[in-house]
């Protein structure tokens, strides 16, 4: 997925002179996973931008280059050193069209690497989504695939309001797939059916997705058909497609890396219980992190959502 | 009293002797720079200012005093809610106001309003930001973004436009004005930092008028003053008194100008006081030192650049009654403008929250529309 | 409610010489909503402690005081701030316990006037209660009357891990009742019973509380009994009380003044659902802020919830 | 190349004569203090150290040393996770180390491993902590808080704990070591800012390795130095030969003692150099030029303090053998231990979130033991 992101960074900044790239290590180190690699050499200094390591700057002097004319890529090298930008991303950058009657746009992206599993240091695994879906003026897309990625950067980068690219670490590099020479942006929005299945609809986004498809196969073989939604954008969420689905099976589960309570799933249910009540056959269900700090290394896989603690709660919901 | 107290911290170190030359320390205390003296004298080089300009910044600053009565009149009488007002800080705002060119932007806190007058900005728009409705003025036409409320904020986005405008080749300056309070938020200094590092095309203005709220600058910090916090960053830091229009012209001026050059950015500290409340809802008498208060009345700079104006033959009270009478018969057409806007539709937020509304925010327009 | 709150923190000063207050203005000038009141002359400067202006600092701060020994209760002078301490307060006070395995508590209280109604001018208006429910290691309470604000700051102060403790900006000077002359703490946790009824479970808390009171007054004569639960802590929110209610009354509506998407009314839904799903006979149902800034003084109240929005949800869940 | 470019704004700003009075600047260029010339020859004066003292600093020196080397192999081996090496700065560690008092506290980042182990810290604690369990070691016995992770925050925490001891009469002082990059951080301002009007007995102390990943650190600042950042708070900043222990020794032992005494915090530039790698998870051959890295590795601070007492007669190759051996001793001997320790079972997680475990947790806690 590495790769996909920086082809559609490179694409972006081909395309459109007003996009820069800016972050900490982004330009001559080419990023601390090498998602930016070779765009400095490419695309000059004054476009990838390595900046002095202060996060609240990095976001809020990119939104004042938005105000300008220009459309920032924007990096936080990991989704844990996010609070630290979150008055300029929330209170300023999300709110001006808002506070100047839709006069004024921010198009700007900030991406960020997040989530578990690869044995990092400590505030190198948040899941932070939930921090961001209560925050109007503000959009939040995760992809799960190579493909998924680079679509939705580009659609995110020619977005007109801020968006919160988060990029699954552990997908940087186990993600792979062939991409069109010419990458095609992927509407931010709606969701993505992985798998058809009439019994359980199971969503998951960022690296929970491929945890998801695993879950779900492990279970067909006892005639449970799960239908698979990578959410993809978080916020606002699908909610249309999602039940459309519960209203064919029934039932519900939601799988996400970042602690339960107050988690985005929390919205997902709540929204579709209020659409769907009376098409759900069974509570919906929450596979997720605990509700813990984001333990260290030798513990994390116990804190992980796995494919059996998704499986157990795909035969819970019907079961019930 | 406080007046004036600026060193505080002992400036040499007992015992480090030893290591003196690796002990930073200022060149000399810094002394404001001056053009004309608190009686309306000319200390200092005159800018090159028609005698028109020179009228022109009076007027405005009789403009200033004006608005800010009329202000808490209106908001006394609930016609605007939460005024700050701003008398006593006239000079710094018209220095500004008259140094920005057409192409440069302000990010203003809330105590410029004559400055944004003077870029263009409505007065009915920004009555009607006071009434209690949004930014009514594009800021891509009048180079006047909202007023920043989050102390501090404002510095990043102008040092963000002003690193933008170096990359665009576009021959504008952003200013970012602030309080005194507001040199203690992180977001300042990374902004100074970025500034420095980038060249950016940016200029931060802190209107130091003595008080953040209850908090005496000399409280906010232990540095002996604030333009010197510029030296954190690699930039100049200048201090030039705030009450006097001319030195404020000069030096805004000069940073602009070397700003706009690519020589990078700059601080300025305008030496300034509140001589009102916080805002409507402040009781000063709480904190403030009456001594205080007394010795910058007598520093008012109304009365300094009207000294000088009389002392060329530039000003008399006929031209004062003239002044004051066009300062209130604008503010009151501003203020009838205001009260006659159409009230937008509190639907409309739902479209302008995002340029497309979500589903959700199209249900919950919906639902508004349903329960009312 | 704002007396209430001086009341028991001059308490707290006055039996506890390691309670100190701090914060910008809550010294000479009293708070700008005076509730700190009369404290600088009582306890003196080093005790109560007006500080420059920088709110990462002040909760930075004060989780080194609270290291070392002391009991910081920190103001935020209003929510719309508490952004730019996000990062020392979830990210640092917050885990600190678990990061030392247990060994290391950071008793601190950070108080906030929140909320909307009073006309008050851009980001002063915020309802920032959803950020941090996703935060382990918090703590979050709102109180809604003067007894409870009181109680529950004693029981904040005491409490050996961080707590946000909100204080509805409505309620300061409307909420008013008579206190005995020693204040006694109440438990974080448990939620209050306001009002029994046995047809809807209405939650709510702070400014939204009177609210819904009056709202399920308003429906009485319609036969609507609704039991009005005043939620106080809202992480971890009271999930045992909500559900033994709902399964009472089989339907659930939750107020709150915060946007609804990624409100903490998702959380208080989606618990629910999981626990109470076979007891429910309609959909739960929000009544919220809508998902917006928060907008200028003269169109808040189209935003707020109202009596009237309250009443109609109370309706809704009990004709569907 | 960009060795010691320390001054790169001009000092002077054309066109401000007239207002040169008003305008900040450094009094001098700041020299970094120094007791030890490079060839270990005394250029400055003496602490008064024993030569035990003297030998000690040396010796965990080479400590330093050859935990780095062994923890690079475990890494390699995959006994423990992300290593940040030290190499190179080892003189700086040692030099705070053994200036600290006992009752003191330090907040440290991920790069003073051997000033911890100074401090008291269990090494093998210290190794499960990188082998990626928690941190084992009460900071309330050792003083020691876990390593700061996130760049710059520990500084107001070391403010605050010394803001606190001055309310509580403690005759102690809390530490804060950061890297360079920390520097550009709002919460190392403000921290600093706090630390200044508050009185803080604290000290921050900044490793300049001249790295923070690729980041260069006359990339990090337009400032000449990072110590004069120190002005922008009034506090003093002093600027050390971050490669001489000895004069790291005195200008921090100075630093503790008046931050000890009430006299307030200071800012200590140690100007060294990152040997190394980031972390193992870096390659430094992608941006550090070349002849900057031979040039720092001739000034390595163990030629340096060897040659010293070598000199003095109070080291040779016998005594460098027995410091390795008992270094590489003692890491195995950690290492031996941290990896003996029985893995605390995950459901302890629950228990240490809160003092009191929520619902919601115990019922989690019971999901995790059914499931697994
Ligand atoms: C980030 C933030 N913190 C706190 C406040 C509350 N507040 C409003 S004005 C003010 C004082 C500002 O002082 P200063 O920067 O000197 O500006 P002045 O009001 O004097 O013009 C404070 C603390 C705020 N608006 N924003
Ligand atoms: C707030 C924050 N932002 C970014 C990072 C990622 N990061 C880890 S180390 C580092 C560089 C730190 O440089 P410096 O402060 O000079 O310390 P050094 O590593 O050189 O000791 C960065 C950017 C982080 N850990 N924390
Ligand atoms: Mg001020
Ligand atoms: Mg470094």
């Amino acid at each position: 997925m590495a790769e996909a992101i920086n082809r559609a960074l490179a694409q972006a900044l081909e395309h459109d002179p007003g996009v820069v790239v800016m972050g900490e290590d982004v330009g001559q180190v080419g990023g601390v996973f090498r998602v930016t690699d070779g765009l400095l050499a490419r695309y000059g200094a004054e476009r990838v931008i390595d900046t002095p390591l202060a996060e609240s700057a990095i976001v809020g002097t990119a939104f004042g280059m938005a105000l300008a004319g220009l459309r920032p890529v924007a990096e936080i090298q990991f989704m844990g050193f996010l609070y630290k930008a979150l008055d300029q991303l929330i209170a300023q950058a999300a709110q001006i069209r808002a506070r100047t009657w839709g006069q004024v746009a921010a198009p700007m992206v900030v991406r960020t690497p997040y989530g578990g599993g690869v044995r990092t240091p400590e505030h190198h695994s948040d899941s932070l989504e939930a921090l961001l879906l209560c925050s109007p003026g503000l959009k939040v897309v995760v992809p799960s695939t190579p493909a998924d990625a680079a679509g939705l950067l580009l659609a995110a980068i020619e977005d007109p309001d801020p968006v919160v690219f988060m990029e699954p670490i552990r997908l940087y590099r186990s993600a792979r797939e062939a991409l069109p020479p010419e990458l095609r942006s992927i509407p931010l929005g709606p969701s993505r059916l992985c798998r058809a299945g009439a019994d359980v609809t199971l969503v998951a986004w960022g690296a929970m997705v491929p945890l998801a498809l695993e879950a779900a196969e492990s279970v067909a073989a006892e005639g449970i058909a799960a239908e698979v939604i990578d959410l993809r954008t978080i916020s606002p969420p699908d909610t249309a497609t999602i039940s459309e689905s519960v209203e064919k099976t029934g039932r519900l589960v939601v799988v996400h890396e970042a602690p339960r309570s107050g988690g985005a799933g929390a919205e997902v249910i709540a929204s579709l219980v209020e659409c769907c009540f009376y098409a759900l056959r069974s509570p919906p269900r929450r596979v997720t992190g605990f509700d813990l700090v984001y333990p260290p290394q030798l513990l994390e896989d116990a804190y992980l959502p796995s494919v059996a603690r998704v499986a157990a709660a795909l035969r819970q919901v019907v079961e019930e | 009293m406080k007046l004036h107290s600026r060193p505080r911290h002992a400036d040499h170190f007992p015992g480090a002797e030893a290591f003196s030359a690796s002990l930073a320390s200022l060149a000399q205390p810094l002394e404001p720079f001056r053009v004309l003296a608190p009686d309306g004298t000319v200390c200092g080089p005159l800018p090159k200012l028609s005698e028109e300009q020179l009228q022109e910044l009076y007027r405005w600053m009789v403009f200033g005093q004006h608005l800010d009565q009329r202000a808490l009149q209106l908001q006394r009488q609930g016609r605007i809610g939460v005024w700050g007002p701003t008398r006593g800080q006239e000079a710094i705002q018209v220095g500004l106001g008259l140094a920005m060119e057409a192409e440069d932007w302000i990010f203003p806190s809330y105590r410029e309003v004559v400055t944004l007058c003077m870029r263009g900005l409505d007065l009915g728009d920004l009555l009607n930001y006071y009434r209690g409705l949004y930014w009514l003025a594009d800021p891509k036409r009048t180079g006047v973004y909202p007023q920043q409320i989050c102390i501090g904020d404002q510095t990043l986005h102008a040092v963000g436009a002003g690193m933008a405008f170096r990359l665009q080749k576009r021959a504008a300056v952003a200013v970012a004005v602030i309080g005194d309070g507001a040199t203690s938020e992180g977001d300042f200094h990374e902004a100074l930092n970025f500034g420095g590092v980038f060249c950016a095309q940016a200029v931060v203005l802190i209107q130091n008028n003595h008080w953040a709220i209850s908090r005496h600058w000399t409280e906010q910090t232990a540095s002996a003053s604030l333009a010197e916090k510029a030296m954190a960053h690699g930039i100049p830091g200048v201090l030039v008194d705030g009450n006097d229009p001319l030195a404020v012209y000069t030096v805004t001026r000069w940073a602009l100008d070397r700003a706009r050059s690519g020589q990078g950015p700059t601080l300025i500290e305008g030496l300034t006081y509140r001589l009102g409340a916080h805002t409507t809802a402040d009781d000063p008498n709480r904190y403030v030192p009456p001594d205080e208060l007394n010795a910058w009345r007598a520093l008012d700079p109304l009365i300094r650049m009207r000294r000088f104006l009389e002392d060329r033959g530039l000003w008399d009270d006929t031209a004062e009654t003239g002044a004051r009478q066009e300062a209130l018969a604008r503010v009151d057409e501003a203020m009838q403008r205001a009260e006659q806007t159409p009230m937008p539709p509190a639907e409309r937020l739902f479209e302008t929250t995002l340029a497309t509304p979500t589903r959700q925010l199209l249900a919950q327009r919906d639902e508004l529309l349903t329960d009312t």
